[in-house]
């Protein structure tokens, strides 16, 4: 293989994958927050790819190709939830969705 | 013989339990007739057992009679059995005899209380219990029958038990008991761990192989329960108050019986006392310090009552030391004798106050010699037999005990012997002191009012009924004769009977009895002048004030104990309550609950309902987990 | 079979009971009806034991929980067939009072209370650890809601302080029964071994320290028994701290002799403490119920002297004096109770004079007192000999404590008696208060005619408690 | 193609995932954060194909991208100015510490990817051209992975009804009423 | 041609049964006239978890030897066979316990995803490598944010569902990157096939165990993974609150222990230590927050947590005994946790208003049945006897000790005393407060709204909480069958 060694695709999928748990524990915003997670799991499908390289075994691309599936799936769920709040007239802001609490 | 023994035995209870059960269906007067009646049938059982006993010779004279295992706790067995022998029988007669004729006196006295049931009850357990101790065929069993006169004390005392005087001394009398009773009991379990038994015969037989601080140890506990049964020094505080009392129940157990069990506890088990012999001279010891110091406080005393108590502790003193010096005939022959003169006192003194409706101040007397003739006769027999004035009951018993320490001699013994001289001196000072208070002089100014504990009699019976008037009769004969058993010189049926069961350690000499006698009855006489002499001069026996009021004052044991036991007891109780029991061992709980709802609380803050800090919580934790798992590889 | 009728009837009366839509009195009497039947029952099998052999008796064995050894083994000794004729009657009494006080939600109540009887007396049968355990845990449900439902003012506190104390000890005692099982291999009693293990060991030993109680364990007696429901008190102080008797002398002792060895000092250290202590708080307690809850905690120490004398006198000595416990401390909480339905309070300082006019009230009273006080030629005096005696093997300093108890002893219980019956009648007590009725008579006498009874024969229960009439040899061989 | 093209390729890909990365994260408009995903979707497509996945990387194009972030949008878009919420807030303590806990996972895990480069990471095995082809991925789904792709539809399946559950709850009780 | 793999229907055929029954239920959503769609879709519900039962019964019965499907993505085991009879039923009741539940509308959507959501689980506890793991968690987990969020008129279930989305992204998240390192530390997926690579040891592996581990251990609500779970329990629909906090357990410790167990058991030195430490947080947590809580749903919610901690003890141990001991326990702790929540919906149904502990006040009186029925479950839970919650934390204690792990015996013991007062402070609620206070309460009087159904499920709930306390060996007897088929 050429290039750059699978190490680093590695590093660069670590990088990702914290710079999405940042956001998700940064940020205020719900639609953020869903941003960050898909940020995270496309690290992981990063890592996945890397490694089916890495042992030549094509059963990491099957499983990032499941999770590009799941991610979508969430995302639905999570914009389906952020609309059904946004007209029941709650405030889009995860600090304020906190009456459960204690 | 046996069977004589358990009917003398069973009588009182059965009579007890029928008052108790019948309740109101029977009148007060048929509840003391079956009191008196089933203690006359106990007496009757005695004199069956006597009588067989004489019949017998030696050894046969004793023995053992076991109805059935009452304890047992592995091979450790103790029955309900009695043990028939000289001494006890002596002690069955002596205790049905005049309990008999006190209860009988009873039903003159009582009559009109509205709880005679409730008293003859506790006479006729009284009287079971006295036998039962006198009887018992082991010591556990004596403890028994020790504890049970004990209840029936506290009972008769506090039997007037709306007057809080009372209600005090029946605690008293049964608090300082209760720590006889506890002594006796530890003496008792040093006992069954080096004998295995406590059956009479056979547990004294162990006593010479015991080591000797065993043995001390066994002789100390019970030596306490005889203190405090018989009100010795230091255990003697509560006999005093025991006066609270009605008067046949003074006579009976307060004189007569009970108190001296102390003495039958030191006779019946003289060979443990013998094989600690610095515990029995201990114990006579205590005896002549008691009957000085009795003495002295009987000079001050006003109340009649009073006195005849005081004067009750004194005697006791020189039976007891008569059993510390090892003349059991004696101390026992004392015993009866003064059961004797003793009961009469009270028995007459009952009479006079019976008279004055309750009236028990001897200030408030006089006279009555006039108003009461045939109790006055009573009277100054039972004073003359006290002070041991010939030929009366008094003079022989006292005197041969006076004799026997004399004749022990050592320092010991003539230290006993002085003060058993001295205390002849006392003796005969107060008791003509209240003699002459009661029965000479002028009558009070005023008839008095019914007050007083007894203040239900209404007043001015005269001499009272029949029922009361033979039983003094009958102890005044007694008393006047009693003392013929055993002359100095001429015979001694009375002690060759007990010494069957204890052998006297020491034997008078005729000369030293009636060299004794010379200066005992003389210094009684110098008593009776002292008293005469002060009486007519209107003057106290004590002129000194500071003397006085420490006699008045009991010499301060109460304050004593007060200070040294009980304030502490007290205050260390309520100690443990506010600084123990409140703060720490109730509230510890609360604060330990007090900080853990606090710790929940924090917990329930943490739990913000901040969505992030949810996220962060769970990426810290895999930090963490992740580092300590590579870290642990 | 037996001894499983005498756990089931019970628990069904009280299914009954709670099932069956009966008037107040009806549902009460029915209650009393199994109590009683529930006597009865013992009678049986106390007629059918065989107290002279030697072993388990009126047995019954089934698997339950077999991989792990658990099984449903009940059956009785001479001891603990004591303790639970002890408790039938007892509850018997309580009961009794129960349907006499008229408690309110009666249903419910008696129910309760039956079920507590079951759970009492198969404590008093189990002869499996986990067994024990559960009817030892079993007990506390019932009681938590009688104290927190019928209790007094302050109910619910002492309910709450009373059950998380306990089950503090009974989740020591859970994980020692878990280790116990796990090392034994199964924790049948009859089938396991001895044990050598302090901690286990301790686990029960602080379980049953805490039920009896022993001091410094008792923090919750206090409010406890003043807040209880009197018959409920009465139950709590005779009956539900003997289980913690029956553990030391089935469990603790036999399972573990050399951790029990060991240990003995510290436990007869708190117990004659806590004799003492208990005592003296008892002489100064200011209410009734204080003097006969603290002397129940001198009593049990007491009582655990005796258990860890570890000597046929101090063993059989023990188990004399709790049923002796049971009997005197039911019939002095019923008094109390009857006391304070009349004159409205507990309190020492509102009471007196109530002997003059109250004859029948006077004489129970003093009866159970002088009882209570270990009075000699009682049973409780034989009991208390047999401690002492057995106990100074151990040591003469407890048997010099057993004496100090004895004389306190006489000093609160005087002053008890005193407070209520002599000397000016108190406010509390009117003229018109009445003596004992007949049916309140009806439930004490029993008591007070059995401790009478065993005051005539002691050596009916100390003879008979142990296999052979051999303690130590029982503990070793028997139950080890 | 030469390494240094490869290179080049690589460190452009790279550059641009983490720099839309930390774009999504740092914007404030959720608009621009959505933009910038986009852009990290298809840089990291670049990175899989260079990790020879042609399958996955159309895939991400086709399906994230284009579906995915079209709904993102669209959303975005429908609520408008309220979907605008402050960057970020609380304590100045919880965004110290969401800082800290990033980085020291971060930091983590490259170490951990550091003890493995030696020894595992070192030399990736030989492949096949046809490795990562459609063919070869939709075989291993219609045998060894059956399962996986079934279920893949199911959750999509629930997602959708969720996605119409929650969205469309309102008119429906408004039909109701 | 791509050869068609053999399928094993009978292993799939509780998942397909749930599965069917969800689809139709999905389809009367649509097809069926609004008066019968609650029937029709709650009936297709109940039928479907009573057929997965009963199937389950069936693979259970005939699966005595542990079989992997498909290339390791399934197997085929009685563990997992168990599991789903549990599901099942937990479900049944749930599905009874939602029929009079306030709700505007969704009726046949909430029956179709309850249905999804079960047979995501039935599927998820048969998982056999990391793909499907993750896959049926997210089946499962995707079903529920949308029903946790279902009452959209309610701002705490739209605010619970928010969220369990976020942070359930986030753990999922967690466990899939951890997968991606375990795969990159061993080039498989497989569990056996982890276990056979010979990676122990490798910090790729350890660090991909561990996110998989704070993967799990959050959908099992343990501590510091939990802080979720007393939010969404809050806030979600009661019922469903009832499935989650029996249902995710269940399913989630059994795959705990699976995965552990079968892909790591040369680490295990290392996670029995660490499930030992969530174990404890988890009690501590779990029971100090319970003490602070007035809401009675918030209450249960961190009593789960608690048993979040108990059950993972029994993983701890990691034997057979642990095993048996966590099946065991999962039974009374269904039973008594949704018989709670059944207590807790009736009377919400009746106040209509959230249930705190005052609203409780006087509820042992009034309505005997559920009074009594929440005391046994407040019993049971603390461990009392006469219920099934005394054995299972007598078979975890045992378990743990035999491992060696006396000190989570001792915090196991300190966290019940701990929980005691939190849960006779219900009891006490329930019974023991004076006149006044009873008045207080919000009774609406006269007789409580006719609800068979859940009544139906608070008796099942009773009895199978008693019932696994007397009948302990046969129940203890499955729950070993179940564990014999791990690899320990």
């Amino acid at each position: 293989m050429s290039g750059p060694g699978i190490g680093w695709y590695l590093i660069v999928a670590a990088l990702l994958f914290g710079t999405g748990a940042l956001g998700v524990m940064l940020r205020r915003s719900p639609l953020i927050v869903l941003l960050s997670l898909e940020l995270m799991l496309n690290a992981a499908n990063l890592t996945l790819i890397a490694f089916a390289r890495q042992h030549g075994s094509l059963d990491g691309q099957v499983f990032a190709l499941a999770v590009m599936a799941v991610a979508a799936a969430e995302v639905a769920i999570g914009l389906g939830l952020i609309v059904a709040m946004a007209r029941r007239g709650l405030p889009l802001d995860v600090d304020q969705a906190s009456s459960l609490r204690g | 013989m046996v069977a004589g023994a358990w009917f003398c035995l069973l009588a009182p209870l059965a009579g007890a339990l029928a008052i108790t059960l019948a309740g109101e269906r029977i009148s007060r007067r048929q509840a003391g007739l079956v009191s008196t009646l089933t203690t006359f049938a106990a007496f009757g059982g005695a004199l069956v057992a006597f009588v067989a006993m004489w019949a017998r010779e030696g050894a046969e004279r004793e023995q053992l009679s076991t109805a059935y295992t009452w304890l047992a706790a592995g091979d450790f067995e103790v029955g309900l059995q009695i043990l028939v022998d000289p001494l006890s029988a002596v002690m069955m007669l002596v205790v049905s005899g005049v309990g008999g004729l006190i209860v009988w006196y009873s039903l003159g006295y009582m009559a009109g209380d509205d709880e005679e049931r409730r008293y003859f009850a506790y006479m006729s357990l009284f009287v079971f219990s006295m036998l039962l101790l006198v009887e018992a065929g082991n010591l556990l069993l004596l403890l028994v029958g020790w504890g049970l006169v004990g209840l029936a004390s506290y009972l008769l005392i506090g039997f007037w038990h709306h007057r809080p005087e009372a209600v005090a001394a029946a605690k008293k009398a049964f608090v300082m008991n209760a720590i006889g009773d506890a002594t006796f009991a530890l003496g008792l379990v040093l006992l069954v761990w080096q004998a295995r038994t406590l059956e009479l015969p056979a547990v004294l037989e162990e006593a010479d192989g015991l080591s000797g601080t065993i043995v001390t140890l066994v002789a100390l506990g019970l030596l306490g329960g005889a203190l405090a049964k018989s009100a010795q020094l230091p255990l003697h505080t509560w006999l005093p108050d025991a006066m609270e009392g009605p008067t046949p129940v003074s006579a009976l157990i307060h004189a007569a019986t009970m108190v001296t069990a102390g003495v039958y506890l030191l006779v019946r088990a003289h060979p443990i006392f013998e094989a600690a012999p610095d515990v029995q001279h201990l114990a006579a010891g205590l005896g002549a310090a008691t009957l000085l110091l009795a003495g002295l406080v009987a000079l001050v005393q006003w109340d009649i009552k009073r006195v005849i108590a005081y004067s009750t502790m004194s005697q006791i003193g020189y039976m007891f030391l008569a059993a510390g010096i090892g003349a059991y005939g004696f101390a026992i022959f004392h015993l009866v004798t003064h059961a004797f003169f003793k009961a009469l006192l009270f028995l007459a003194a009952g009479v006079v106050i019976h008279h004055l409706a309750g009236e028990q101040d001897i200030r408030r007397m006089g006279g009555l010699r006039a108003a009461l003739p045939r109790t006055h006769v009573a009277f100054l027999v039972g004073t003359a037999a006290l002070v041991g004035l010939p030929p009366l009951a008094g003079f022989w018993s006292k005197d041969a005990i006076l004799a026997s320490a004399l004749a022990s001699g050592g320092a010991l013994g003539w230290t006993l012997f002085s003060a058993g001289l001295l205390g002849a001196l006392l003796t005969g000072a107060y008791a003509f002191r209240l003699y002459y208070a009661v029965f000479h002089g002028a009558p009070p100014e005023v008839s008095p009012e019914p007050h007083g504990p007894e203040a239900a009699h209404e007043p001015a019976h005269g001499e009272g009924p029949l029922s009361m008037l033979v039983p003094v009769g009958a102890l005044t004969v007694l008393s006047t004769l009693g003392g013929l058993l055993s002359v100095p010189g001429v015979w001694h049926p009375f002690t060759h009977w007990v010494s069957e069961t204890a052998e006297a350690l020491v034997e008078p000499s005729t000369g030293e009895d009636y060299l004794t006698s010379l200066v005992a009855v003389t210094l009684g006489l110098a008593g009776l002048w002292l008293a005469r002499r002060a009486f007519a001069s209107g003057r106290q026996l004590v002129t000194s004030p500071v003397a006085w009021r420490a006699l008045e004052h009991k010499l301060y044991f109460d304050e004593l104990y007060d200070a040294l036991f009980y304030r502490p007891a007290a205050a260390l109780a309520g100690a443990l309550r506010r600084e123990v029991e409140e703060p720490v061992v109730e509230r510890s709980l609360d604060e330990l609950g007090a900080g853990t709802l606090e710790l929940g609380g924090g917990v329930a803050r943490v739990q913000s309902g901040l969505l992030r800090t949810y996220a962060l919580a769970v990426a810290l934790a895999v930090f963490v987990l992740v580092l300590v798992f590579v870290a642990v590889r | 079979m037996l001894t499983t009728a005498l756990i089931v009837l019970p628990v069904a009366g009280a299914l009954l009971v709670a099932a069956l839509p009966l008037t107040r009195v009806g549902s009460a009497g029915l209650a009393f009806l199994v109590a009683l039947l529930e006597v009865g029952l013992w009678v049986v099998a106390a007629a059918r034991f065989d107290f002279d052999a030697g072993g388990l008796q009126l047995g019954t064995t089934r698997e339950w929980v077999e991989s792990l050894g658990i099984s449903y083994a009940v059956g009785f000794y001479g001891f603990s067939l004591w303790l639970a004729g002890a408790a039938v009657i007892v509850f018997a009494a309580a009961i009794g009072y129960a349907l006499w006080a008229g408690r309110d939600r009666p249903r419910a109540y008696h129910a309760l209370m039956l079920f507590l009887t079951g759970a009492v007396v198969a404590t008093f049968a189990a002869q499996d650890v986990l067994l024990f355990y559960v009817a030892f845990e079993a007990m506390l449900i019932p009681l938590y809601v009688l104290v927190g439902v019928w209790g007094g003012e302050r109910r619910l506190v002492a309910t709450l302080t009373f059950v998380v104390y306990t089950m503090a000890g009974s989740l020591l005692m859970l994980a020692a029964v878990v280790a116990f099982g796990v090392t034994q291999g199964t924790f049948s009693l009859a089938g396991s071994g001895t044990s050598d293990n302090t901690w286990i060991f301790l686990g029960f030993a602080v379980a049953f320290a805490i039920k009896a109680p022993l001091f410094p364990f008792h923090g919750w007696l206090p409010l406890a028994y003043r807040q209880a429901p009197v018959e409920v008190a009465a139950v709590l102080s005779a009956i539900v701290s003997k289980t913690a008797i029956y553990g030391f002398l089935r469990i603790a002792l036999p399972k573990f002799p050399e951790p029990a060895d060991e240990l003995s000092v510290v436990i007869l250290l708190l117990a004659g403490a806590g004799l003492v202590y208990g005592s003296l708080l008892a002489f100064r307690a200011p209410d009734l119920r204080g003097i006969v809850a603290y002397s129940s905690l001198a009593q049990m120490g007491l009582i655990t002297l005796g258990v860890f004398a570890v000597d046929d006198l101090g063993l059989d000595g023990a188990v004399l004096q709790s049923v002796n416990h049971a009997l005197v401390s039911a019939s002095l909480f019923l008094l109390v109770g009857m006391v304070e339905r009349r004159c409205g309070t507990g309190d020492l300082a509102a009471l007196g004079g109530m002997a003059r006019g109250r004859p029948v009230l006077a004489t129970v009273l003093l009866v159970a007192g002088m009882i209570a006080l270990a009075v000699p030629g009682s049973t409780t005096f034989a009991g208390e000999f047999l401690i002492m005696a057995g106990v100074y093997g151990q040591g003469w300093g407890y048997a010099a404590i057993v004496a100090v108890g004895i004389v306190l002893a006489a000093m609160y219980t005087l002053r008890l008696i005193s407070a209520v019956l002599h000397v000016r009648p108190g406010p509390a007590v009117r003229e018109e208060t009445l003596d004992l009725r007949p049916g309140e008579l009806a439930l004490v006498l029993p008591l007070v005619v059995c401790l009478l009874g065993l005051s005539a024969w002691p050596a009916l229960v100390s003879q008979s408690s142990f296999p052979g009439n051999d303690p130590v040899r029982a503990l070793a061989e028997e139950l080890g | 193609m030469g390494e240094v093209l490869v290179w080049a390729v690589w460190l452009l890909a790279a550059g641009g995932c983490l720099g839309s990365g930390l774009a999504v994260v740092s914007l404030q408009n959720p608009f621009y954060s959505a933009l910038a995903l986009i852009a990290n979707l298809a840089s990291l497509a670049v990175l899989y194909l260079l990790l020879a996945a042609e399958f996955l990387a159309a895939a991400q194009v086709l399906v994230y991208a284009g579906a995915v972030m079209v709904m993102f949008l669209f959303v975005i878009a429908y609520l408008g100015g309220r979907a605008d919420a402050p960057w970020a807030g609380g304590p100045a303590l919880l965004r110290a510490a969401a800082l800290v806990a990033a980085a020291a996972l971060l930091a983590e895990v490259v170490v951990v990817l550091g003890l493995a480069w030696g020894d595992r990471l070192a030399e990736p095995a030989e492949v096949s051209a046809a490795f990562g082809s459609p063919a070869s991925i939709g075989e291993l789904f219609l045998t060894d992975h059956l399962l996986a792709f079934e279920i893949t539809s199911i959750v999509l399946l629930v997602a959708a009804v969720g996605g119409v559950v929650l969205g469309t709850a309102r008119e429906r009780e408004r039909e109701t009423r | 041609m791509i050869p068609t793999p053999k399928v094993d229907w009978l292993a799939l055929s509780p998942t397909l049964a749930l599965l069917g029954a969800s689809g139709v239920a999905l389809l009367a959503a649509v097809l069926v006239p609004e008066w019968m769609r609650k029937a029709v879709a709650a009936g297709t519900a109940l039928a479907g978890f009573v057929l997965a039962a009963l199937l389950a019964g069936v693979v259970f019965d005939r699966s005595p030897d542990p079989q992997a499907l498909l290339s390791e993505s399934m197997t085929r085991d009685r563990l997992a066979a168990l599991a789903q009879v549990i599901l099942a039923l937990v479900g049944a009741a749930v599905v009874l316990l939602s029929w009079e539940e306030r709700r505007r509308g969704s009726h046949a959507e909430y029956y179709a995803l309850l249905a999804a959501a079960g047979a995501g689980m039935v599927f998820f506890v048969g998982a056999g490598n990391l793909m499907t793991l993750f896959l049926g968690l997210e089946w499962f987990s995707l079903s529920l944010y949308v029903l946790v969020a279902i009452d959209t008129e309610r701002a705490d279930s739209l605010e619970a569902g928010l969220k369990y989305v976020i942070v359930g992204g986030f753990g999922s998240a967690v466990l899939l990157f951890g997968s991606a390192l375990v795969y990159g530390a061993t080039g498989v997926l497989g569990f056996a096939q982890i276990a056979a690579a010979g990676a122990e040891g490798d910090a790729l592996l350890l660090a991909g165990l561990a996110m998989i581990l704070a993967g799990l251990a959050f959908k099992v609500s343990a501590a510091p993974f939990h802080m979720w779970t007393p939010d969404v329990y809050q806030g979600a629909p009661t019922s469903l609150t009832a499935f989650m906090s029996a249902a995710t357990k269940t399913a989630a410790m059994v795959v705990t222990l699976r995965v552990l167990v079968t892909a790591f058991p040369a680490d295990s030195d290392l996670w029995t230590v660490a499930l030992g430490v969530l174990a404890a947080a988890s009690l501590a947590w779990g029971n100090l927050g319970a003490l602070a809580q007035r809401d009675v749903k918030r209450l249960l919610a961190y009593s789960s947590i608690s048993h979040a901690g108990f059950l993972l003890i029994a993983v701890a141990a990691a034997s057979e005994r642990g095993g048996e001991a966590l099946l065991y326990y999962l039974v009374p702790y269904s039973a008594m946790s949704v018989g709670a929540f059944a207590v807790v919906a009736a009377r919400e149904r009746e106040l209509a208003r959230p249930v705190t502990l005052d609203s409780l006040a006087g509820l042992g009186w009034e309505r005997p049945f559920y009074g009594v029925a929440l005391w046994v479950f407040m019993l049971g839970m603390a461990g009392f006897p006469l219920t099934g919650g005394l054995f299972g934390k007598l078979f975890a204690f045992s378990a743990a000790y035999d491992a060696g792990d006396a000190w989570l015996v001792l915090v196991g013991v300190a966290a019940t005393l701990v929980s005691l007062a939190y849960y006779l402070n219900v009891v006490r609620w329930l019974y023991m407060r004076p006149g006044p206070e009873l008045r207080a309460a919000p009774v609406v009087g006269g007789a409580p709204p006719r609800d068979p159904a859940l009544a139906v499920t608070v008796g099942a709930a009773l009895a199978v909480t008693v019932g696994s306390f007397v009948l302990a060996q046969p129940l203890l007897d499955l729950a070993s069958a179940a564990a014999a088929s791990l690899p320990f």
